[in-house]
C-alpha cells in the first residue's frame, strides 16, 4: 500500500475529491496546513503599515491506497489541481507499512 | 461638555434657542425629565462605548495571543476608574477648590459623593446623573490608552499607571476646561473632550509607547490584527456610542444635542469615505481596518467642535482628519520608528487637538454663542499647547516612577508565548 | 414614520391621548424634552441596527473567506449614504416640491443643510434630530439590500448602485409616502417603513440579483453559514434597536410609541417561533438560523402596520410574516433558483408588502386614527404595487448603467479565493 | 421596581424630591414624555441584556461544540416568555386578584391586553410601555437559569420548563412583591428583582441542575470557556443594559433613577475588581473570564437595593459580592459536585439573596424612603427564605413532572458529539 | 521505530490517550483533520437550503514508538476508538528512518 | 529523497524557517498540531475550578528534501529550535518514494 500526501491549493479540494471519488478512491483525510514556497506570500496593509504574511492557506490530503491505484492517483490529483500558475502545489508518495480500519479490525487492502 | 460659561449663556438665552422653561415659578431650578432621560441614555451609551466597543476594536487589532490581555486591560481600567472617581477625583474635577480653583478643585468636598443632597440637582438634572455621565468619560480616557502598550505591558503597571493618571492628568484638566479653571477662564472651546480626553490621553500613549520600548517583532514581525471583523464591530459600538459623548455632553435634549449628534455622524462618515480613499489610492485596495479607523479619527476630531460648528463645517473636519490622522500614523510608526501600537496618539491625540484648532475657525456663532475667528483659534492653540505639555511631563513622571516600583514590561519569554496565557492563564479561542 | 395627514390629527387630538401639551400660551409650537430625548435615542438605536447589526447578520452568513467584504459592503454603503443625505437626497424626500410635489421634494432647498434654522422645529423636536432620524433610515435601507450580491460583486459597483440608488429611488419614494406626496394624499399607511424601507430594497435586491447572475458555487456548492453566532448576535441587535425604528417613528414620547414598541416585540417573538417551529417540523431540527431569521421576517412585517394596530393584530401578524417569508425564502433559491443570497426578498420584501396588505385590514381606528376596511385595503395594496413596480424599473435600469461603466462583477478566480483577500487585502481571521 | 407603598409616597413627596409635576391641573395623572422616554429606553436595554447580552456571555462559556445550543436556549425562551406574557402571565402579576389577591392576579382580566384603553397610563407611563418594560424581565429570568443546564438538556424540555416556570414561579411571585401581593404588604424592599428576578432564577437553577444531573464530563474533563472574548462582551452588554433594568425600575426620569445607576456602576466594578484580586491572589493569575463574572455578582447584589442606597454603601454591597459569589462558585461545584454549569446559583442566586439581606441594613431613608433597620432585616429574610422555599418546591414539581413527560436529557452520544450539530443541526464555526 | 497514524473520531481522543499512557506512550502529536470515507457527511439545512457537509471533523494522532511497541499500540487504538459504527476511523504504520530529540540531540529510541 | 518532519514550539517557527532559507530549503508545509509529551500541560482555573489543558500548542513543519541536504537540515532545525526547555520537540525522517510539482509534472528531486 501506498500513502499519497498532496498539497494543493484551498479551492482546488472539491475537484480533487471529486476526481478521486471517479477512480474509486473511497476515503481521506484532508488538513487546513500553510505552505511555503516558491509562491511568495503576499503583504496585508494595515493603516500604512506592512504585514508580511508568508505562509499561504493550503490544503494537504491524505490518501491511502492500493499499489496498483497509486499512479491513477497521482495523475488524477496531478489533472484536477494543475492550474498552471506557481503554488499549485506537490505530491509525494511514501511506503505504508499496515493499514487497519479500527471498526471492523480488518487489515491491508481491506481496510482502506 | 461645554465650560460653565457657556452653560451661563445658554441658560441666559434658552428660550431664544426653544428650550422648554427650566425655572419654575418662583425662579428656582427644576429637574426637566426629558434631559434626565436623554442625559442618562448617554451614560449608557457612553459606558457601552467602552465596554465593549473600544475593548473589541483594540481586541481585534492584536494578535490571537494576546486577544484576552487587550480586553482584560480595558475592563480593569474601567472598573478601576470607576471606583476612585468616588474615591476623590470627581471632587478634583467638580468642585470649587478655593485658592488653587484655577487649576485643581477639592478632594474633599465630594469625596464619596458625601456632602451632595442625594436629590441635588446640576442645571435641569440630577447631579448623580451628572456624576455617572462625567463617570463614564473618566473612564474611557485611560481606556484608550490601552492602545499604546498592548502585547508587552504588565498587568499590574496598567492598573498602577491608569489610577495615578486618573488623579494626576486627568482630573485636574478637565477642572481646567469644565470645571471652572483657568482654561474655561480663558474661553477655550471643547464640547466634549478634544483637549479633556483626546488630547490627554493621545499624548500620554505616545509618552508610555516611548518609554516602554517597543514591541519585540517590531515593526518586521508584528502579526497582522487578528480579526478585523472586531475591529469594525467595536469601532461601530463607538460611533453609536459617540451620540451620548456629544449629543450627551449638551447635558439637555434640545436643539444643540441634535445638531451635535448631526455633525458628529457627519464627520464620522466623512473621515471613513476619506481614509478609505486614501488606502484605495495607495494600496489599490479599500480595507475594513483602514475605514473604521477613519471613523474613529473623524469622531475624535469631531468631539471639542461638536456643539459649535454646523453640518457643512463637520463635512471639512471629517476630511481633515481622515486625511492628517493617516498621515500621522504612517509618519509615527514607519518614520519615527516609535511602536504606538494600536495608533492612540495619530488617531485621539492628532484628532482632538486638530479638532480642537479647527473648531477655532470654524465655530458658528448662532449654534454655540461664539464665533469662529483668528483671536478664538489663539485660544483654542493655548490649550491645545498647555494640555499636550502638561500631559506629557505628567505621564513622564508617572510612568518613570512605575517602572522604578514595579517595572514595565513582561519577559520576552512571556510576550512571545503570549500575554493572554502568560498573564491571565487563559486563552482566548479555544474552537 | 407617519404620513404627514395622521401627524396633522394627532396633534389635533392630543389632549384626548393624554399627550403633554405641545403648544405654548401663545399658540406656537415648543420643543418637547422628552419627545427630544426619546428621538435621539431611537436615532442611536437606528444606527446601531445597521451598525454592526445588519453587518454582522450578513457577515455571519456569508462564507469565513468573505466576512470582511460583507462587513465592508455595509459600512462603507452607511458612510456614503449618510453623506449623500445631506448632500441633497433629505431635501428630496422632505421639502415641498412645487408642481413637482406629488413626486418630488426639492434637491436644492436643504441642500447641505441650508436654509433651516439650526433650531427650527419639527413638531415638537428639533428638526435636526428628524434630519439624522431619517438619516439612520436612508442609510439602512440600501444596507439591507447588500444580502442580495454579497461574495461575488465588485465593491466599487456596490457604491455607485446604492449612490443612484438613493437618490432615484429611495428619497423619492419616501416622499411620495412621508413627505407629503401622492402616496401620502391617497392615505396609504406605512407607519415606519413597509413601503418606503422594505418594499424598495426587497423588490431592488431581487433585480440587482437577478442581473448579477448566482454565486458560481449556487446551488449545490455553496458554503454554509460560516458563524450562526454571529447572525444571531446582529439579529438581535437589529430588534433591539428596531424598538427605536418603530417606536421612533411616533416622533414623540407617548402611548402611541410605546403601542408601536409592544406588537413590534410581539410579532418579532412570534414570527420567530413560527419560523422555527416549521424547521423543527420540516427538518427535524429547530435551527438557530431559522430562529432568527424569523425574527427578522416579523419585524420587517410589522412595520408598516406597528403605530395602526393593536397587540392581537400583532400576533397575527407574527404567524403570518413566519410562514409566507419561510415558503418564499425557499420558492426563490429552490424553484425559482435566483441567488439572493441571504434572502432579502424573502425576507424583507415580501415581509414588508404583506405588512402593508395587512394593516390595511388590522389597522385599529383607537390607537392610528384608521379603521382596517376593504377601502384602505385596496389604498395600501395600490401603494404596494406601485412602490415595487417603480423599485424594479427604476433598479433594472441603474444596474444596467453601472454594469456598462464598470461591470458587476468580480473574476471567477477572485470569487473563489474570497473577496476578503482579493477586494479588500485582509483576510477576517488570523487565529 | 419599587412596590406599591413605595410607589405612593413617592407620588405624595414628589415636590420634596424636585420632580416635575405629574398631576394636571384637575388632579388627574397625565403622561410626562420624559419619563416615557427613559423607560421606553430603559426596554430597550434590558432587552439588550437578554438578547445578546446573557446568550453571548453564555455562549461563551460552553464548549465550541455546544455554543449555537446555548444562543438558541437563550433566544428561544426569549421569544416565547414573550408571547405568553402577552397570554396571560402579564395578568397574573400586575392585575387584582380579588379574593386570592393576596398571592395572585386575575389570568383573565388582562390577557392578551385585553380590557386596557390603548393609551391608559400607569403611573406618569403608559402602561404599554410597563407592559414592555415588565415583559423584558420576564424574558431574562427564565433565561438565566440557562446556565444551570446547558451541553445536555432537551431543547423540548428547555421550552416547556420555562414555561410552566413562568406561570408558576415567576408571575406568582412578581405579584407578591411588585403587584399588590402579601410581600408588598410586608414592606418587603426590592427595587428592580433581587427576590423577583435573581432569587427565583437562582435557587430553581440549583434544583434543575440537581434533578438533570451532571454533565458526563464533570468535574474532571469539562471543556474551558471556548471563548472568553464572548463571555465578556456579554458582561457587557449587561452591564450596560442594567442601567435600564435597576435605572428604569425607578418607573421615572429623576433623582431616584439616576441614584440607582450610580449604585449599580459602582457595585459592580467594585465587585469586578474583588473578585479579579481574589484570583490574583489564590491562582496568582487575574482572569478575565473571573473579573466579569464578578461583575455579573455584583449587578445581581445591587439590584434589589439599588433604588434604597448610597455610593457608599454600594461599594460595600460590591465587596460582599465578589467575595461571597466567588466563595459559594468553589462550593457549588467543588464541595457539593453539583453540575451547576455555568454558577446561575452562585452568582445570581447568592447575590439576589444577598443584597436583598443587606439592603435591610444599608438603606438610606432620605433616597428610598426607608431606612435600615433590624425590623427591616427580618422582613428582607421573611422575603428571602419564602421566595427561596416557593422557588425550590414549584421547581422541583415542574421538573419532575416534564420529565415523566417528555424526558430531560439528551443520549450520552449527543452531548458527546454536542448539541449543536445534534440538536439543533447547525455548526458554530465554519472557520 | 515505526510511526504510527491514527484517524479517530474527535469524542475518543481522550480515551485513546489514557490507553496509551497505560502502556507506556510518552509522546504523541494530534491534529485536527477533516475525514471523507465511507461514512458520508451530513446536511446541513439553512432557511429551507440544503448545504452538504461532505468532509467530518477527525483527529489524527501521530505516534512514532519503538518497534516492539507497534503492536500494543495499534491494539490499544483499536481497542479504545471503536465505537462499532461506521466512521470509526483508521490506523497506519510506517518505517522511521531517524528520529531526534531536540533539546538534548538523543537520537533513536531514546529520543521518543 | 527524505521527508522530515519537526514538531516545534510555535514561536520558533519563524527562526527555523529563516535558518532552512538560509541552507537552501526553498519550500515546506507548516500545520499547526496539539503535542502531548514530557512538558505536561497546565491548569487553566476559570471562577475556582481547574480545567486540565492536556494538549500544548505545537508547530509541525514538513520538508521533503534530496538526501544530501538531509542531514544539514536536521542540524538547522536542531539548532534554531533549541531553547533546552522540556517540550523543545522532535524531528523524524522518512524514505520518500516520489515527488511531483503539480504545476509542471516535474518529479524527483527536480520537484522539490
Ligand atoms: N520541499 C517541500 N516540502 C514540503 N512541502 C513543500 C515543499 N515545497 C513546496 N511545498 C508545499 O507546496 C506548496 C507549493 O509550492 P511552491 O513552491 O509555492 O509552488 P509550486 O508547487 O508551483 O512549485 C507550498 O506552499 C508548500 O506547502
Ligand atoms: N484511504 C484512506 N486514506 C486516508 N484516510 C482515510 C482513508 N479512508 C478513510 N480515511 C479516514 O478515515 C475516516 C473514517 O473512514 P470511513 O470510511 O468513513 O469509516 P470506517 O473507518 O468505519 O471504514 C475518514 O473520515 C478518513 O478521515
Ligand atoms: N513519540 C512521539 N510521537 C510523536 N510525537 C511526539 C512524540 N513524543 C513527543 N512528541 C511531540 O513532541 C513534543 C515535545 O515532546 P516532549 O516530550 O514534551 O518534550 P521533549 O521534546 O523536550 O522531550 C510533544 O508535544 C509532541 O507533539
Amino acid at each position: 500500500m501506498k500513502l499519497i500526501i498532496a498539497i494543493i491549493k484551498t479551492f482546488k479540494l472539491d475537484d480533487v475529491q471529486d476526481a478521486l471519488s471517479k477512480i474509486g478512491v473511497e476515503g481521506m483525510t484532508v488538513t487546513e496546513v500553510r505552505g511555503f514556497g516558491r509562491q511568495k506570500g503576499h503583504k496585508e496593509v494595515y493603516r500604512g503599515s506592512e504585514y508580511s504574511v508568508k505562509y499561504l492557506p493550503k490544503v494537504k490530503i491524505e490518501i491511502v491506497v492500493n499499489k496498483k491505484l497509486e499512479e491513477k492517483v497521482i495523475k488524477a490529483i496531478k489533472n484536477t489541481a494543475k492550474t498552471g500558475e506557481i503554488g499549485d502545489g506537490k505530491i509525494f508518495s511514501f511506503d505504508v507499512d499496515k493499514a487497519i480500519r479500527i471498526r471492523t479490525g480488518e487489515t491491508g487492502p481491506k481496510a482502506i | 461638555m461645554k465650560n460653565l460659561f457657556y452653560l451661563f449663556s445658554l441658560l441666559l438665552f434658552s428660550n431664544l434657542f426653544g428650550f422648554t422653561e427650566v425655572l419654575a415659578d418662583n425662579g428656582e431650578a427644576v429637574l426637566d425629565t426629558g434631559d434626565t432621560a436623554w442625559i442618562m441614555t448617554a451614560t449608557a451609551l457612553v459606558l457601552f462605548m467602552t465596554l465593549p466597543g473600544l475593548a473589541l476594536f483594540y481586541g481585534g487589532l492584536v494578535s490571537s495571543k494576546n486577544v484576552v490581555s487587550a480586553l482584560m486591560h480595558v475592563i480593569a481600567i474601567a472598573c478601576l476608574m470607576s471606583v476612585l472617581w468616588l474615591f476623590g477625583a470627581y471632587s478634583i474635577a467638580f468642585t470649587d477648590g478655593g485658592d488653587l480653583n484655577k487649576y485643581l478643585g477639592s478632594i474633599t468636598e465630594k469625596f464619596l459623593f458625601n456632602n451632595v443632597e442625594w436629590n441635588a440637582l446640576s442645571g435641569t438634572i440630577p447631579e448623580n446623573v451628572f456624576f455617572i455621565f462625567q463617570l463614564t468619560f473618566a473612564v474611557i480616557t485611560p481606556a484608550l490608552m490601552v492602545g499604546a502598550y498592548v502585547e508587552r505591558i504588565k498587568f499590574s503597571s496598567v492598573l498602577l499607571i491608569s489610577g495615578i493618571w486618573l488623579f494626576v492628568v486627568y482630573a485636574p484638566v478637565t477642572h481646567w476646561i469644565w470645571g471652572g479653571g483657568w482654561l474655561a477662564d480663558l474661553g477655550v472651546l471643547d464640547f466634549a473632550g478634544g483637549l479633556v480626553v483626546h488630547t490627554t490621553a493621545g499624548v500620554s500613549a505616545l509618552v508610555i509607547a516611548i518609554l516602554l520600548g517597543n514591541r519585540n517583532d517590531f515593526p518586521n514581525n508584528v502579526l497582522p490584527p487578528h480579526n478585523p471583523g472586531l475591529v469594525m464591530v467595536g469601532a461601530c459600538m463607538l460611533w453609536v456610542g459617540w451620540f451620548g459623548f456629544n449629543g450627551g455632553s449638551a447635558l439637555a435634549a434640545n436643539s444643540n444635542a441634535g445638531m451635535a449628534m448631526v455633525v458628529t455622524h457627519i464627520a464620522a462618515a466623512t473621515a471613513s469615505l476619506t481614509w478609505m480613499g486614501i488606502e484605495w489610492f495607495k494600496n489599490g485596495k479599500p480595507g475594513l481596518v483602514g475605514l473604521v479607523t477613519g471613523t474613529i479619527a473623524g469622531l475624535a476630531t469631531i468631539t471639542p467642535a461638536s456643539g459649535f460648528v454646523d453640518p457643512k463645517s463637520a463635512f471639512i473636519i471629517g476630511v481633515a482628519a481622515g486625511a492628517i490622522c493617516y498621515y500621522f500614523s504612517v509618519l509615527i510608526k514607519q518614520t519615527f520608528n516609535i511602536d504606538d501600537s494600536l495608533d492612540v496618539f495619530a488617531v485621539h491625540g492628532v484628532g482632538g487637538m486638530l479638532g480642537t484648532i479647527m473648531v477655532g475657525f470654524l465655530a458658528n456663532e448662532a449654534i454655540g454663542g461664539t464665533a469662529g475667528s483668528l483671536a478664538q483659534a489663539k485660544v483654542q492653540i493655548t490649550g491645545v499647547v498647555t494640555v499636550a505639555v502638561y500631559s506629557l511631563i505628567a505621564t513622564f513622571i508617572i510612568v518613570k516612577v512605575v517602572q522604578t516600583i514595579i517595572g514595565l514590561r513582561v519577559s520576552d519569554k512571556d510576550s512571545q508565548e503570549g500575554l493572554d496565557i502568560t498573564s491571565h492563564g487563559e486563552r482566548g479561542y479555544h474552537l
